[in-house]
């Protein structure tokens, strides 16, 4: 059963330096608020895992959170590219990242694989490509046909960390809109984490929902705007203008630095780190 | 770059809509592809089923997304599937008759670089990497390439092999128009105003040109209406 | 894109002698109707596929129109025995019926994998009993752990047919409640056929829905009631009775080709049957 | 047969029910298991998380449900799921902590059968077949079996093995209950009012006593009415 937790605590204790960490999301929900916690508390040495790292795995990577990271399309999208994920892998700044690379279809096998508690997921693909020299993925034979097909080795993240709209007072949590991989990075994982834009008193059905109960999390943690500049379907947009902005302030060393000390490390939580945006906004 | 105060994108979207037929199921991705299969939904193919990666199935949207899991794409789908199942049972599954690709480097059978510039363990330009375009080149019918024309991308050899170029049935660029022939990208078509010089000077290795190479029609002034309305909704940049 | 036509049409243009069938449904929304139309039409040498095998399969299989049942539980729910399986089974009556038996996790692999056009499903199961040695299952070797699982080969049905509350003009069909393999039945098939209880000018989303588009099924047909004694959510109930009785119905070969006679073959459609039902229930 | 007023279900239904803590997720059938089940989450175990093979995920049904795939199942439930996904991701994913099988055959190292008596060629009694439970008693944490006692069903040899023994931790019968002591089930209590001779008359093979055999405390008054408030909202005939 999930306890309702402060995101902070729930970080601290479910997440170790070390871990393998899943922050999934498909352009939509994406857990920005728990990245900034994990950048805060000073975890180090993390395999970050995700089918499309974008803005908050750049800041992850540039503060030098990721040993390793496993994905399949690393960019800020509609925009171009992840400048300090670039840094990490043509210079080593500010440390080498180790890079397990997917397709997009071998990530989302390897995730179902995991929630499946089996050791491999099966796909045809990854055939004729240079990515299989370069990547974990094997030949698998059918014993019916003879066919050869692709196996990829099952995600199974230490954690796993998803953002959500509501949960309700027993730690059962729904989220709605495009749903991505979650539901499969939540039981693919060891330990699982979800912060949600509110708690409710009762969650009402809704067309399309993934309705994680609460017995499969360990903690849900109240994070209003918590995926912000990603969207919340219901909650509010996507903030379009921050990841054509996120170009310039990632494109720099030192103003990545800058920007992120007086926005994630200069604020406690994601009341405070808005606040902080706002009041830059307001000056400029 | 303008021609006839015709864009290059225009040109380029217009050729990748009128390939569209309609209930033709087409995998798109944000940007030119995007722009080509809603052109095709609000003109000659109202019945397009547009499927994003986001496992939105038959979106609908009023406006250009910004991105493929734009909030419009799920309120307007038919059905929004989790990305697990829209690669197994929509992809893989052949569902998709098309799938729309880009990339950074193409070689003439139509292999795609999407990956790296320079070598992959060390490279000068490390690029997004391949997303799901390395399965889309596999399981769609037929994959359709927009690329444009430069040196850069259309290489002899590419830096790294993100997916395989089999299904690869027409490259829409923004001077003309490839086609397999005899296993190798030919030109087969030239968008009005360009020169043949142009498309070979801007191809890495040395251009076939089909002996029947024709002249692509202009897009009409019902394309560019349609085409302009759409771009006025969505914003000026959008890349993926 | 589906055409919507009269069921007759679509059992007589989509169902050919020989097939492989799945009328699929797990308690909820069974197609009893169209199963009704394969009997009046005479099907035969039918291979059968389904997890859950109940009354109208029974009826298919007393009939004849089966000679392989393809399956993971075959009974009566909640009442016991399918007699005519039985009689099949133990007597070779009214022919002999062949068997392939799985475990449900076993068939909802391979439908999945049907589905997913891949050649073979893996699963953690079939480890230990007796039924490997009577069914199609392989082992298959984990490429990066070496252990060993489970295979079966992937279900692709010539002909899916499911039942659904709903479809729009364009022959999109949404169901919900208990959806079970539904979907995976119709993407695992090579063609498809949904009865539906209405056709309305719009479907509206609903919580816990499986939209199926019009462009994966072939042919749409209206049956309203077309799964009784099945149920469909939302308009109308369990016929239980109906089980209980069939227990009686069924028990004796004369009874039940009575019973076939006067209600199937004796009826021309899902209005016609439920008539002569309500026929006889008054004369009692 | 009723004992003191008490019938055989009313006992076994109670003894399962009692197991049960709060918060275990439990893979329950239509019948006993369903109604051991519900009378936990009325009673001790309000947290108690019900799964049916048909894909509902916390089904808090009001009354007892005739069917696994009942519709008040699906509106009561937390998560209605397809069913393969409840076999891969909950089931296989290992998401329960209690699976109830029955059978028509136990041998003594909880081995069940539901698929044939005699041969399976050429069966005397074709039974429906294993369903979910092959893979339930692989997976599920823990097997709790309910199953009346006689010769015919306690046997030396099973006629078919449908599914493995490995989980099974308790037998709940109508004489008593069993549990497995050094890779044997043995008899370790008998409900009020059994003598030890009854089961050991109705098992075949030589039944193994525990040395501290004990009583099954009866079903306490506050059970008694939970569970004939919970049967008589239902039908009388239930079985699976």
């Amino acid at each position: 059963m999930a306890e309702i937790v402060p995101l902070g605590e729930a970080i601290a204790r479910l997440v170790h330096d070390g871990d393998a960490v899943a922050l999934e999301g498909f352009t939509h929900l994406i857990p920005h608020a728990a990245g900034h916690e994990l950048i805060r508390q000073g975890r180090r040495d993390l395999t970050l895992i995700r089918m499309t790292p974008d803005v908050v795995y750049d800041q992850l990577i540039g503060m030098g959170c990721a040993e390793k990271l496993v994905f399949s399309w690393g960019g800020n999208p509609g925009v171009g590219s992840l400048h300090r994920f670039r840094d990490a892998v043509e210079n080593g700044w500010p440390a080498p990242l180790e890079l397990e690379e997917h397709s997009h279809a071998g990530m989302a096998a390897a995730y179902a694989a995991g929630a499946a508690n089996l050791p491999f997921g099966v796909l045809r693909g990854y055939r004729g490509g240079d990515l299989p020299a370069r990547t974990r993925v094997a030949t698998i034979t059918c014993p019916f046909t003879g066919e050869e097909l692709a196996a990829v080795p099952a995600q199974r993240p230490d954690v796993g960390i998803v953002h959500a709209q509501q949960a309700d007072r027993h730690g059962n949590v729904q989220l709605w809109g495009i749903t991505g991989v979650q539901k499969e990075t939540v039981l693919a994982s060891t330990r699982a984490i979800a912060t949600v834009e509110e708690v409710v008193d009762e969650l009402e059905p809704r067309p399309g929902a993934v309705v994680l109960p609460g017995w499969v999390l360990d903690a849900v943690s109240p994070a209003p705007f918590g995926a912000h500049p990603s969207y919340a379907h219901g909650y509010y947009e996507r903030d379009n203008d921050f990841y054509v902005a996120w170009d310039a302030i990632s494109r720099d060393r030192d103003r990545f630095q800058s920007w992120m000390e007086r926005h994630v490390l200069g604020t406690g939580d994601v009341t405070q780190y808005r606040a902080s945006l706002a009041q830059e906004a307001a000056a400029a | 770059m303008s021609r006839n105060g015709v864009t290059a994108d225009e040109v380029m979207a217009v050729e990748a809509a009128r390939r569209l037929r309609d209930g033709t199921v087409c995998f798109v991705g944000i940007g030119l592809p995007s722009i080509a299969a809603n052109l095709a939904r609000h003109t000659h193919a109202p019945e397009c089923v547009l499927i994003y990666e986001s496992g939105t199935i038959g979106a609908k949207p009023a406006e250009l997304p910004l991105s493929i899991g734009d909030g419009e794409l799920a309120e307007t789908a038919d059905a929004v599937v989790p990305v697990p199942e829209l690669f197994a049972y929509w992809l893989q599954g052949r569902r998709m008759d098309v799938a729309f690709l880009g990339a950074a480097q193409i070689d003439r059978h139509g292999n795609l670089n999407s990956t790296v510039i320079g070598d992959y363990g060390a490279p000068r330009v490390r690029l997004p990497g391949a997303g799901g375009a390395p399965e889309s080149a596999l399981s769609a019918r037929d994959v359709f390439v927009m690329l444009r024309h430069s040196q850069r991308a259309f290489v002899e050899r590419l830096d790294f092999t993100s997916s395989v170029g089999e299904n690869v049935r027409v490259v829409i660029t923004d001077l003309g128009i490839l086609e397999p022939r005899d296993g190798e990208l030919t030109l087969v078509a030239l968008h009005p105003g360009v020169a043949v010089e142009e498309p070979i000077a801007a191809t890495g290795w040395p251009l076939k040109v089909a002996d029947d190479l024709r002249e692509t029609p202009p897009p009409t002034d019902a394309e560019l209406t349609v085409l302009r309305g759409l771009r006025t909704k969505g914003q000026d940049d959008s890349r993926h």
